[in-house]
């Protein structure tokens, strides 16, 4: 048949030399290809052409982020590596959280298929990170995403968030995973390139921990799961290395569509699989399928690797075997087992109804060999297509508009003065897309399945308790502001660190690790590169600051729609350890008579805020101050409160300012405030400035006193601004002596914007 | 009043997950002979009065635009008497 | 006492449903879609999830496993049986309860804290509810639109097999905001919302669901002592 | 190869929310004329070799107790020459 004619075999690269090969429009570049040539000493094979191109594209390479990404090691200290278990490298990186529970977790880019295809692009995102956690060993336990769109009243946004929406739910409610967490965000830099960045964690016991090496001569290499398509064919490649442009249809990748049946199957025979100890090394597939499987899987271990591809089960048996090598067909993994166990092994699979073919084997040749009906058609050295890409420090410069942009400050700007400017200004801000009720995302979502969600939208964090004897718990949280980031990217992945560290303290959690999801524009514009690298440089210096290790994640270049990049946005999540959950901290009020309080200090900081965006559609100036010094000393407070059950609620303040921060906190159970500003404070500033290292509790009478006491001995300022009052009908917010807003006028414009628009 | 049927089928060379899952169960229920079966959209798209080439042409716009996506699926429109 | 909690591929809550029944003092037993035998239970909950990927028709496939073949005749015998969402979806599609349920009417999956009240207290799994009580308990489902035709639901509400209806707002457009139902005799409960999710007030918007579970146990507890006194 | 193809489709009179949805929105995205749109499911069933009537007799129980739900849905069965 044609394929076997067309077969070229490692023979035939020797004998035929000079054939010409289509590696430009795989991507690579004439430099990558020459170097291909030199290790190979020959020409590459077709096959080979086509594995070395998608592992060394952008995507799965690194290639222009690698020399920055390195900082992340290079900055972690002894005290950071304390609770480190796995770091940055493997599939996730993985935590001590004590009583012999290890936890893993990861945040992974899917924008620019969620653009072409909304829903099944934002659902193989869900189910692509998931694999990934299931890899280590660990149960997925739940998911959050973090979602960035153009204006919410622009047509292609009304086409792609609700197919994202209705993709991250279809495949995580599917799986059985509660979303607990995660973003909306609108800015008109992501019209035209939508961000989906989907995070999951897992839970293991630390002998569970597994690892994706092929070690062991003679041992099996099993692929199980879904049979190979023809699905993203080159996907990885295409989408990584060149801009995506919605003119460009021959680039447009072949989306992929999941089967979360399928991936749920896979789970439960996975673990199953692991609870039996059948599993020596493991490795989900994803970008790049079993190129990258095969060659991570060989490298990382003894270094051999005999792989028969027409043992591949085909669901298009006229598939080709570069195709084969290429495909990104969901819901596969690979696993490598122990020639006595094979047996047992596929019998699990067979009660999943899972298919598992023994395609390879082991080998101590330190060579990659795949073999198609008994010719090789590859025969590589594997560390060359998986760890030794092509690396390239890229030129990056400070923009020339970068001074000008800091220079054009919020300062003056109009700003409300007299009670009921102030009242409207708040109302505008409450109903603003970026600050609104998000419930018409949120309810899409299973957040109840498995009967452990503690916390979850719209709460700081979420709050997921992993053992119900200890009462053992994880918080999570997702931010990123970018435009801060814009303004200034360095102190923007610091606040977004900030931030997230501070959401998950506020719900009572000790952070302790961080997972990272860098979403930006081209890598070959200075501009971009350098905001890139400065992120990089801030995240790093901000985590070893806190103290806490960047313990894995993903960079995402190319977000943007012709010469327009997207926002920068170093999307952070931080995740805490919460020794007992029942005493986590929520963000509502739940009663009347408590004390409010406002920690941290207030400045007069509105460049980039949401009032300069809302009311001036203005971005100028330089970012809120980043002070992590501020941050953990306020994260002390709130730790210790919510452990000495002290506090009845608490909310950091971020978006908004504290005025955002009241709203949301009184809405949670239609619990009313009363609140003086505190001093002679501009009350504009007061109410709006979205100064960080702050945070609103309400406390009881007879708790103020320890409060007041905590905040003292470390050093963290702490304000009385006011009482909860009433309850459900008359309940209000009020600012003595500028303004009073009924709840129900003010859950009116928080909830009613999305629905308006999206039905 | 006209009718107007458009089938909406996802393209040969990608995964049909409930296909899939209805070969699976057609055995198990003791129906044999079928090696492939594919599940996809149908829509009746009823009409005041006849079915001129504009309209046609309007309804291979809507199944191009809103009720398939070129990039995953594949549609047929054809005029049905009712 | 045993209760028998079904796994079907793609079940989900099935782990919830067996951590009710220990709350709820019984004994949860795992019984698996394939195998034709429930192991000793006196009772069985059919849990929520997406049996099959419920890619074709929510429950439609489930129907057919095995072990539904045992579960149909130990309900018609009288076993204590409730189906919990997907679980009432499988019990429509083996027609041991009437009607169907469809697309949620505004055509997205929702998960939402929801008032229900509780129209019948003469079912096994109700029976510890306080007539008319209103419980909130969590609905997540993107086919929850319970329908039937007139005669079906002339029949349900003249015979009080409506057993919970959704108070406040319908959240998937069924008729006669219908959110459970019974069979004749009152053994089979169907139920759309998910009480599994609110028996610990830690994970759940509260414990008003638990009464469903404390019920069956309660009644059978009642017959034991009967039997042996 | 030879193909049956099995339209199912919701009775009409029960409420279909996709259709509805989809009638919804052709307006809105500038298509007229509509005035009515139902959403159903269309299966393709491919056979090894030709398609006896035993076999339509088998598809048509598939289609009865499988592919649709005779409570809420109608079905039609058809050989299509492939
Ligand atoms: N796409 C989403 N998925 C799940 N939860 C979300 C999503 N978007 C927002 N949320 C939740 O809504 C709440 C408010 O979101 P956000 O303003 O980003 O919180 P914060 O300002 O504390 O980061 C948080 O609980 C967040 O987890
Ligand atoms: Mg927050």
């Amino acid at each position: 048949m044609t394929t076997q004619r067309q077969l070229d075999t490692v023979t035939a690269a020797q004998q035929t030399p000079d054939v010409k090969q289509p590696w430009a429009d795989l991507g690579l570049r004439a430099g990558e290809y020459a170097r291909l040539q030199e290790i190979l000493g020959r020409r590459p094979t077709s096959s080979e052409l086509a594995m070395y191109s998608v592992m060394w594209s952008e995507h799965c390479s690194y290639k222009s982020s690698k020399v920055h990404l390195r900082q992340f090691g290079e900055q972690i200290s002894a005290q950071m590596r304390e609770h480190l278990m796995v770091g940055i490298g493997e599939n996730a990186g993985v935590v001590d959280v004590g009583d012999g529970y290890a936890v893993t977790f990861k945040i992974e880019s899917h924008n620019h298929p969620s653009y072409v295809e909304p829903y099944q692009g934002a659902a193989t995102g869900v189910g692509g990170i998931v694999r990934d956690i299931l890899a280590m060993g660990a149960r997925p336990v739940a998911v959050m995403d973090a979602l960035r769109f153009g204006p919410l009243d622009a047509a292609d946004t009304r086409r792609v968030l609700p197919g994202i929406v209705a993709g991250i739910g279809g495949y995580g409610n599917c799986l059985g995973l509660p979303n607990v967490g995660g973003e909306v965000v609108f800015d008109p830099s992501y019209l035209g390139n939508p961000l989906v960045n989907a995070l999951c964690v897992g839970v293991m016991r630390h002998d569970q921990i597994h690892l994706a090496k092929a070690s062991g001569e003679g041992n099996k290499v099993i692929l199980y799961g879904a049979k190979t398509g023809g699905d993203g064919i080159g996907g990885v490649s295409v989408l990584a290395s060149e801009t995506f442009d919605e003119g460009r249809t021959t680039k447009r990748p072949s989306v992929q569509v999941g089967d979360p049946f399928m991936e749920k199957l896979l789970i439960e025979c996975t673990l199953e699989l692991f609870a039996a100890g059948l599993v020596v090394g493991i490795q989900d597939l994803g970008g790049a399928g079993l190129s990258c499987a095969t060659s991570e899987l060989a490298s990382a271990g003894d270094g051999g690797m005999h792989v028969w591809l027409d043992r591949v089960p085909l669901r298009d048996a006229s598939l080709v075997p570069e195709e084969i090598l290429m495909s990104e067909s969901q819901e596969r993994m690979m696993a490598v087992v122990q020639p006595d166990d094979v047996d047992t092994f596929l019998a699990i699979c067979a009660r999943w109804d899972v298919d598992a073919t023994v395609v390879g084997e082991v080998t101590e040749t330190g060579r990659l060999v795949i073999e198609w009906h008994g010719e090789t058609i590859v025969d590589v050295p594997p560390r060359t297509v998986a760890h030794e890409g092509p690396v390239y420090d890229r030129p990056y410069a400070r923009p020339s508009w970068q001074d000008a942009l800091q220079a054009g400050s919020s300062a003056d700007l109009g700003r409300p003065t007299s009670g009921d400017e102030l009242r409207s200004t708040l109302l505008a801000l409450v109903a603003s897309p970026n600050l609104c009720d998000k419930s018409w995302v949120t309810d899409q979502y299973d957040r109840y399945v498995r009967g452990n969600t503690v916390l979850a939208s719209p709460e700081d964090s979420g709050v997921i308790r992993i053992d119900e004897e200890s009462n053992l718990g994880v918080a999570l949280s997702t931010d990123c502001n970018g435009r801060f980031a814009k303004l200034d990217p360095f102190a923007g992945a610091q606040l977004a660190l900030a931030e997230s560290y501070r959401n998950v303290a506020t719900a009572g959690a000790r952070p302790m690790a961080v997972t990272d999801c860098l979403n930006f524009g081209s890598p070959e514009d200075p501009d971009v590169m350098w905001q890139f690298s400065e992120a990089v440089r801030g995240l790093a210096e901000g985590c070893r600051a806190l103290g806490i290790p960047v313990t894995g994640g993903n960079v995402s270049f190319y977000n943007q729609t012709g010469e327009v990049a997207i926002l920068p946005t170093p999307v952070i999540g931080v995740l805490g350890v919460i020794d007992d959950v029942t005493r986590r901290t929520p963000i509502g009020f739940q009663a009347a008579g408590l004390s409010i309080y406002l920690l941290g200090t207030t400045r007069d900081e509105l460049d980039g805020s949401v009032w300069a965006d809302v009311v001036h559609g203005h971005l100028g100036g330089k970012p809120p101050v980043v002070d992590l010094a501020a941050e953990q000393r306020l994260a002390e407070v709130l730790v210790e409160a919510s452990w000495a059950g002290i506090v009845g609620a608490a909310h950091d303040l971020s978006d908004g300012g504290l005025a955002q921060g009241l709203v949301e906190s009184c809405l949670r159970h239609d619990v009313g405030a009363c609140i003086a500003l505190l001093g002679d404070v501009d009350p504009f500033v007061a109410l709006f400035s979205e100064s960080t290292a702050r945070a609103l509790v309400a406390v009881g009478e007879s708790e103020a006193t320890q409060l007041a006491e905590l905040c003292e001995a470390h050093g963290v300022p702490c304000g009385r601004l006011g009482v909860t009052s009433g309850h459900g009908g008359g309940a209000g917010l009020s600012v003595v002596g500028y303004f009073d807003v009924p709840l129900a006028e003010l859950r009116v414009a928080s909830t009613a914007t999305l629905p308006a628009v999206l039905r | 009043m006209a009718r107007v049927v458009v089938d909406v089928m996802l393209k040969p060379e990608i995964l049909d997950p409930q296909g899939k899952a209805v070969l699976g169960a057609l055995p198990r229920l003791g129906f044999g002979g079928v090696v492939d079966v594919r599940q996809g959209k149908r829509f009746e798209l009823e009409f005041e009065g006849d079915i001129t080439e504009e309209r046609l042409a309007e309804v291979r716009k809507a199944a191009e635009t809103l009720l398939s996506n070129p990039v995953i699926e594949d549609y047929t429109v054809r005029v049905e008497q009712a | 006492m045993k209760i028998g909690v079904v796994t079907f591929p793609g079940s989900l809550d099935d782990v919830d449903a067996r951590r009710a029944v220990r709350i709820a003092g019984a004994e949860a037993i795992a019984l698996w879609h394939g195998d034709h035998d429930l192991r000793g239970v006196e009772a069985v909950v059919l849990p929520g999830g997406f049996s099959y990927g419920d890619y074709l028709r929510c429950g439609a496939i489930a129907r057919f496993a095995p072990v539904m073949r045992e579960v149909v005749d130990a309900a018609v015998g009288g076993m204590p049986v409730l189906g919990i969402c997907n679980g009432f979806q499988i019990l429509c599609e083996t027609h041991l309860l009437p009607g169907a349920l469809i697309r949620n009417d505004h055509c997205k999956f929702v998960c939402r804290d929801q008032r229900l009240r509780i129209e019948s207290t003469s079912t096994a799994w109700t029976s510890a509810y306080a007539a008319g009580a209103e419980v909130t308990i969590p609905l997540k489902n993107g086919e929850g639109g319970y329908v039937a035709d007139e005669a079906t639901l002339d029949r349900l509400e003249g015979d009080g097999l409506v057993v919970a209806r959704y108070v406040e707002t319908n959240p998937n457009g069924s008729l006669h905001d219908i959110a459970g139902i019974a069979n004749e005799r009152g053994n089979v409960v169907g139920l759309m919302p998910h009480p599994e999710h609110a028996v610990e007030a830690l994970c759940g918007p509260g414990t008003d669901g638990l009464a469903f579970f404390a019920s069956v146990v309660s009644s059978w507890a009642a017959a034991e002592s009967l039997a042996s006194s």
